[in-house]
């Protein structure tokens, strides 16, 4: 068979989003990929110039859909470090609580477009109910069903609303034994075993240097992770260590990723409600929007020559954001927000990973790492 | 292990560091103490010059194990000084990953704990100022070779800011249509959002005009 | 001896074709009719010429009346089977979208016609009758009136109505859903034909007749009931399975046609996974004629029937063939985990995404005519067809036995037929909620290096069980029992057979065991 | 009826298929039969046609996952028909979730001309209605209707998945008027229908 160029085009059932992946095919074999992004480049950092640090984080919200509570935290702690707000005690439990809700939402959400790509359709409705749930608990903080707006600089928007605490125990503890049902429909057919081990092998050193971080760096046996090596929130309180999976001598595969984003859905699950139990001021109090306790008053404006930059564990790896104040408005408005997207730098990895595969193994190795195009076009 | 790197040993790597970095000519490295709400960070802050620069890449990664670099920055400061109208910011991450140990056909995770990392073990974090002179076509040497993942950091950079980096193979618009004119580089300060004194679309080869109104259109 | 109950439809077509021929032949006039004219002869010609037959409309009827009787015969059991296989058919799209939505934890399609008369959330399409000719449309306002105020908009109770107002919430006993499958087909009908410009436009419109013909012809072969068939030839199993191995054909032609690069590899996906699924099916299915005695498909159920042959149903004489029969007719049906032509995740749709409208709706048809047909056939193979399960056991009971077999005699054996087919396909369906999809290549490594070898040893099995075990008379009762308990335990000890140790080790027990990857590209290994 | 360079004396079956269907349609509509079955088969597709709407499986940006939701067990849009295909040869509703940018306005088109009569565009989301919190964005088009003409607005960042299926129902509403008599049963307004306003 001669081998031929495959456009799997902007629209495809493959790409979580709009992208396009050239595949050189010869007969079922990939023998060459070509990632092209920028179909949904809406130009954000630009945007972000002219408007108050208030106003960004809603752009930040809409960076990465799936998990809009990371990327706005994310972009709030560099803020913070820009204007040199110390945040009270009791915020940085209610992010921890906020910002870990959303990665199990995140992750269910790639669990339940992963079924698809390997063939079960059932596995996407389960973990959207599932996500329902925990859209539900973020909707009683930031008020909407996706893009939630919930972090201020120098603290949250709102306290925990009453009877969260006992809501969101409930529906952990529901959703936790419903993980046994997804890995019973994962680990134990056999279908999805013989196509997910062996397929899209990765090393971890090979990762780091690809600038490959987060579960699908931790998927190849290391614990390398942002919330203990830059610790922020208040993750040093709390009792929880990254998960990682046991690879395959040849690295990690689509198989380990799986394992990884599971055992990492029950630690974020077991550190919400250690979080929920330590909260200072206890979790059932509530304080009024603007109380000290939760928002701390901070400055508007950024003098020029000043930086602030974070890194941030996103559930899809390390995000981060940089800016430089001084911009219009004498530095109401930053001058130039520079936002660092995990996928952007993983999808071409992930491209090269496929090299020598099937033409079937396409979306089974890239739905693995877990792509979101939202934030890779900015 | 549930608790994380404490901070004077990530303070004392960082230091170490920072010395060795200002040795080099054309290099001044300190380090900075930002405290973001409850945990202080060490940041080791770089300015080199871009001569210098390629220098001190390689030996950061082959001296210190700096093994990642996290993202490139391009910034276009028309209004600054004659030798500071472009600069590139480039953070870079140093994780102390290594590929785990293979016992007896088996991969034993390499499981770091936080509070016992010391030394030259120790995750720190770097963030490298390189400011060039005013030129038309400023360029800044490529550290694609060194980390890959920098590629298409660097890629992007070019499409957006307009900064090149030499050496790097396979330059191209990654983000922006790949029939957007030449030299138009949107992050550019001299180009504003739309509504903010700037009425029609950008010089797009595709001629979208702004919205039609909905003059006689059923909906 | 044969089976057999009340709804004998061929012996009435037979009957009544024989009745309404012999008719005709009656009408017909019996005397002969002399047509015969003598030409006197003139100067050109001496002796008289005569011209014109003498014949008899009554005899020479009489000559063509069997070839007409057993064509009309033929017609109207082709016509009674199609009716039936199309009617019975409509449960299918319905027990799929409601069974799959049940596991999915969701309603499913609740369509139902009343939006007809309701309309669309109170938006209804105005008084449409009145544009009616001749005042036509009168009546039918007079019904919509009705209905609306009965199960309508216009019913008192406010409550009601705005339930109502929706129009899409069916009452339970309406089979809420069961007209989705009508809406999505007349949807299709009225969709615009597209051909792709360079597309092989005469393949392009071939390939779907190929797959309809195929797949309806196979039901001429496939008996619904001991007297409703369309054909019955001596050999129908072997016919039959000819028919159903035609159809990849058609998909591979439309794969080719569309020129598109995910429908080339579709259709050969298609190609290569059907050629690999034929061999251990046909071996199967031989087990299943060698185990009955016949290539009868009726015979086969009369044998499994039959109180003097076999007496017991061949899944508990075969349980390994019923399972490689499953397992091969889902691979050849297409059906998820054997979907990888037409696999949503990379290829779009496989070799139909350059098909829209009645095309695709007609091929979508075609391919629930198949799993239809793989279900009947396991029902009548393996699950006895017509017979009731229980039957003779229940009917032999000394108190209720008259009454039971009275009503066993009642219910037609299609009814039990349908049945097992419908439940059958719902574990098609469940086999779909539950599987992922599996690997073109490992498809085939799975069909050359498991399927084909566990056939041929089923085929042995049956052939050693009807040799050396059969007398005759029916099965002695331990032969099935100990066959299926040893299989049930043959199957339990292999399928739990875990690596009880590599999973506490963490081993990978299932690392795959494909073919060393062939990749001319860098593999970094 | 004949293409030119057609040879009139060659008798072939194109020509009769055109003469044929020319008779028998004056025939029709002389004895009004075209009539009724025009309106009676009329209001049966026209059912068929609300009743089965197959939007298509393509996910721009956030609002894509609000149709992933909405696809789910909690807001089964399946209920009402709505049964997701991702060729655009088998669909007949465009559902446009998410800005459009330059890059992926050629694309969009040629999804729009793949997709067969009768076809409708949804637009999802304020980015896909004016271009969103984007509009200024120098990527992004103000409105998916810069492109493609759009028959119902869902409004909305994003729209909740009970908004989704409430613009396949206005949808329906206005498909069910498509060939309904024109009397004073349809309201006048041609305001665009952005669901939730009245």
């Amino acid at each position: 068979m001669a081998e031929m160029w495959i456009s799997m085009g902007p629209q495809h059932p493959m790409t979580h989003g709009l992208w396009t992946l050239k595949v050189k095919v010869d007969g079922e074999t990939v023998v060459d990929t070509e990632p092209d992004l920028g179909y949904i480049h809406r130009g954000v950092e630009k945007i972000c110039e002219s408007r108050d640090f208030t106003q960004i984080t809603t752009y930040c919200d809409r960076l990465c859909y799936a998990s809009a509570n990371t990327w706005s935290h994310a972009y709030i702690y560099a803020a913070e470090d820009l204007l040199e707000v110390e945040v009270p005690e009791r915020a940085e439990y209610i992010r921890l609580v906020a910002v870990e809700l959303q990665r199990i939402a995140s992750h269910l959400m790639w669990l339940g477009a992963y079924g698809p790509d390997i063939g079960n359709l059932s596995v996407m409705v389960w973990c959207l109910r599932e996500r329902e749930m925990m859209m539900d608990l973020l909707q009683e903080l930031g008020g909407s069903r996706m893009h939630y707006n919930f972090p201020r600089v120098g603290g949250v928007k709102r306290d925990l609303p009453h009877g969260f605490a006992q809501r969101a125990r409930a529906k952990l503890k529901l959703f936790l034994n419903r993980i046994q049902e997804y890995e019973a429909l994962f680990d134990e057919s056999t279908v999805f075993l013989v196509r997910s081990q062996g397929v899209g092998y990765a090393k971890p050193e090979e990762m780091v240097n690809h600038g490959v971080t987060g579960p699908n760096l931790r998927a190849g046996g290391v614990n390398y992770d942002i919330r203990w090596a830059h610790p922020y929130s208040v993750y040093s309180e709390l009792d929880w260590a990254p998960p990682v999976e046991r690879s395959s001598i040849k690295g990690a595969d689509c198989y380990d990723r799986y394992r990884v984003r599971v055992e990492e859905m029950r630690v974020s699950a077991s550190l919400v409600l250690q979080a929920l139990d330590k909260m200072p001021g206890g979790a059932d109090t509530y304080h009024e929007p603007e109380d000290p306790m939760i928002l701390a008053k901070a400055p508007t404006r950024a003098p020029e020559g000043t930086t602030g930059a974070h890194h941030f564990e996103d559930s899809r790896g390390e995000s981060m954001f940089y800016i430089a104040g001084g911009g219009e408005g004498r530095g109401k408005q930053p001058y130039r927000v520079s936002i660092r997207s995990p996928m952007f730098i993983t999808i071409p990895y992930a491209a090269k990973c496929m090299i020598g595969y099937k033409v079937a193994d396409i979306p089974a190795i890239m739905g693995s790492f877990d792509p979101c195009i939202g934030e890779t076009d900015r | 292990m549930g608790n994380t790197v404490s901070p004077d040993s990530q303070k004392s790597a960082a230091q170490a560091v920072a010395d060795a970095a200002s040795a080099i000519e054309g290099v001044e490295a300190e380090v900075v103490e930002r405290s973001s709400g409850t945990n202080p960070r060490n940041v080791v802050v770089v300015s080199a010059s871009p001569e210098s620069w390629r220098f001190l890449a390689e030996n950061l990664y082959s001296e210190h194990a700096v093994d990642h670099c996290s993202m490139v920055t391009g910034i276009h400061w028309p209004d600054a000084e004659a030798e500071r109208r472009w600069e590139v910011v480039y953070h870079l991450l140093r994780t102390g990953v290594r590929d785990p140990p293979i016992e007896n056909g088996l991969v034993r995770p390499m499981m770091a704990n936080p509070t016992k990392l010391r030394g030259a073990s120790v995750p720190i974090e770097l963030e490298i100022h390189v400011h060039i002179p005013d030129t038309t076509t400023p360029s800044v040497d490529s550290v694609q070779d060194i980390w890959v993942g920098a590629d298409w950091n660097e890629k992007e950079t070019w499409d957006l800011v307009g900064i090149d980096f030499d050496g790097h193979q396979g330059m191209r618009r990654v983000l922006q249509p790949h029939e957007t004119p030449q030299g138009f580089h949107p992050l550019q300060k001299q180009h504003h959002l739309r509504y903010h004194g700037f009425e029609e679309m950008y010089d797009d080869a595709q001629g979208f005009m702004r919205k039609p109104a909905d003059v006689g259109k059923i909906k | 001896m044969a089976s057999s109950d009340w709804m004998d439809i061929t012996g009435w077509s037979e009957s009544f074709c024989s009745w309404s021929m012999d008719n005709v032949h009656d009408i017909l006039p019996s005397s002969d009719i002399d047509m015969e004219v003598t030409i006197p002869s003139t100067w050109a010609w001496q002796n008289p010429i005569t011209v014109g037959p003498i014949f008899n409309i009554q005899s020479g009827f009489a000559s063509i009346q069997p070839a007409l009787e057993s064509f009309m015969h033929a017609t109207i059991m082709c016509t009674v089977v199609f009716g039936m296989m199309m009617t019975t058919m409509l449960a299918i799209p319905y027990i799929e979208r409601k069974f799959i939505g049940r596991l999915m934890d969701r309603l499913g399609a609740t369509t139902t016609l009343r939006s007809l008369w309701v309309g669309e959330s109170g938006v209804t399409a105005g008084e449409w009758w009145n544009q009616l000719p001749f005042g036509m449309g009168t009546p039918i306002g007079w019904a919509v009136n009705a209905l609306n105020s009965t199960w309508g908009n216009s019913h008192e109770l406010e409550t009601v109505s705005r339930v109502n107002n929706r129009s899409y919430h069916g009452y339970w006993f309406l089979l809420p859903g069961f007209f989705q499958a009508f809406a999505d087909f007349m949807k299709f009908a009225t969709k615009e034909h597209i051909v792709p410009r360079n597309a092989d436009k005469v393949v392009y419109e071939v390939a779907p007749v190929i797959i309809l013909a195929t797949t309806v012809m196979v039901f001429a072969f496939v008996p619904f009931g001991p007297h409703i068939y369309a054909a019955n030839p001596e050999l129908s199993l072997i016919f039959m399975m000819a028919i159903f191995g035609v159809a990849p054909l058609g998909v591979f032609f439309a794969g080719w046609a569309s020129n598109n690069k995910y429908t080339l590899i579709g259709g050969m996906r298609s190609a290569a996974q059907l050629t690999a699924y034929e061999i251990p099916l046909l071996i199967t299915v031989l087990g299943v004629a060698v185990l009955s005695g016949s290539f009868n498909i009726i015979e086969i159920v009369d044998f499994q029937m039959g109180q003097d042959e076999g007496n017991v149903w061949n899944i508990f004489l075969m349980p390994l063939g019923a399972l490689l029969f499953l397992v091969t007719m889902i691979a050849e049906v297409e059906r998820i985990p054997f979907d990888m032509p037409e696999a949503e995740a990379e290829l779009v749709e496989g070799w139909w995404t350059e098909y829209g409208g009645i095309r695709w709706g007609l091929m979508f048809a075609a391919e629930y005519m198949r799993a239809y047909a793989a279900c009947i056939l396991f029902a009548l193979f393996f699950l006895g067809g017509w017979e009731a399960p229980f039957q003779h056991t229940l009917s032999d009971l000394p108190l209720v036995g008259g009454l039971i077999s009275f009503v066993f005699s009642l219910i037609p054996g299609v009814s039990w037929v349908l049945l097992k087919a419908w439940g059958l396909f719902a574990v098609f369906v469940w086999i779909r909620a539950s599987l992922h999809r599996v690997r073109t290549d490992q498809i085939l490594e799975f069909g050359w290096r498991y399927l084909l070898p566990l056939s041929m040893v089923n085929l042995v099995f049956a052939m050693v069980l009807r040799l050396m075990f059969w007398t005759g008379e029916p099965w002695a009762l331990w032969v099935p029992a100990a066959v299926t308990v040893i299989s049930g335990g043959l199957f339990v000890v292999l399928a739990i057979d875990e690596d009880k140790e590599a999973l506490e080790v963490q081993r990978r027990p299932y690392s795959t065991q494909t073919v060393i990857k062939a990749s001319p590209g860098s593999h970094r290994d | 009826m004949a293409e030119e360079g057609q040879n009139y004396s060659v008798f072939n079956s194109r020509m009769l298929v055109d003469v044929v269907g020319d008779v028998t349609d004056e025939a029709l509509k002389a004895s009004r039969m075209k009539d009724i079955i025009g309106v009676l088969a009329g209001r049966m597709f026209n059912w068929g046609q609300r009743k089965s709407l197959f939007p298509l499986h393509l996910g721009i940006k956030c609002c894509a996952l609000e149709m992933a939701a909405a696809g789910a067990s909690r807001f089964d849009a399946e209920r009402f028909g709505v049964f997701f295909r991702s060729s655009p040869r088998q669909c007949d509703v465009l559902l446009v979730n998410g800005p459009v940018s330059k890059k992926f306005a050629d694309p969009i088109v040629r999804l729009w001309e793949q997709m067969p009569e009768p076809k409708w565009c949804i637009a999802m989301g304020e980015c896909a209605i004016s271009g969103g919190p984007y509009f200024q964005s120098y990527n992004i088009l103000e409105g998916v209707d810069t492109v493609i003409p759009v028959d119902v607005y869902i409004p909305g960042c994003p729209p909740r998945p009970e908004a989704l299926i409430d613009g396949f129902d206005k949808l329906r509403q206005k498909i069910i008027r498509i060939g309904a008599a024109p009397d004073d049963a349809i309201p006048a307004s041609t305001a665009p229908m952005i669901p939730g306003d009245e």
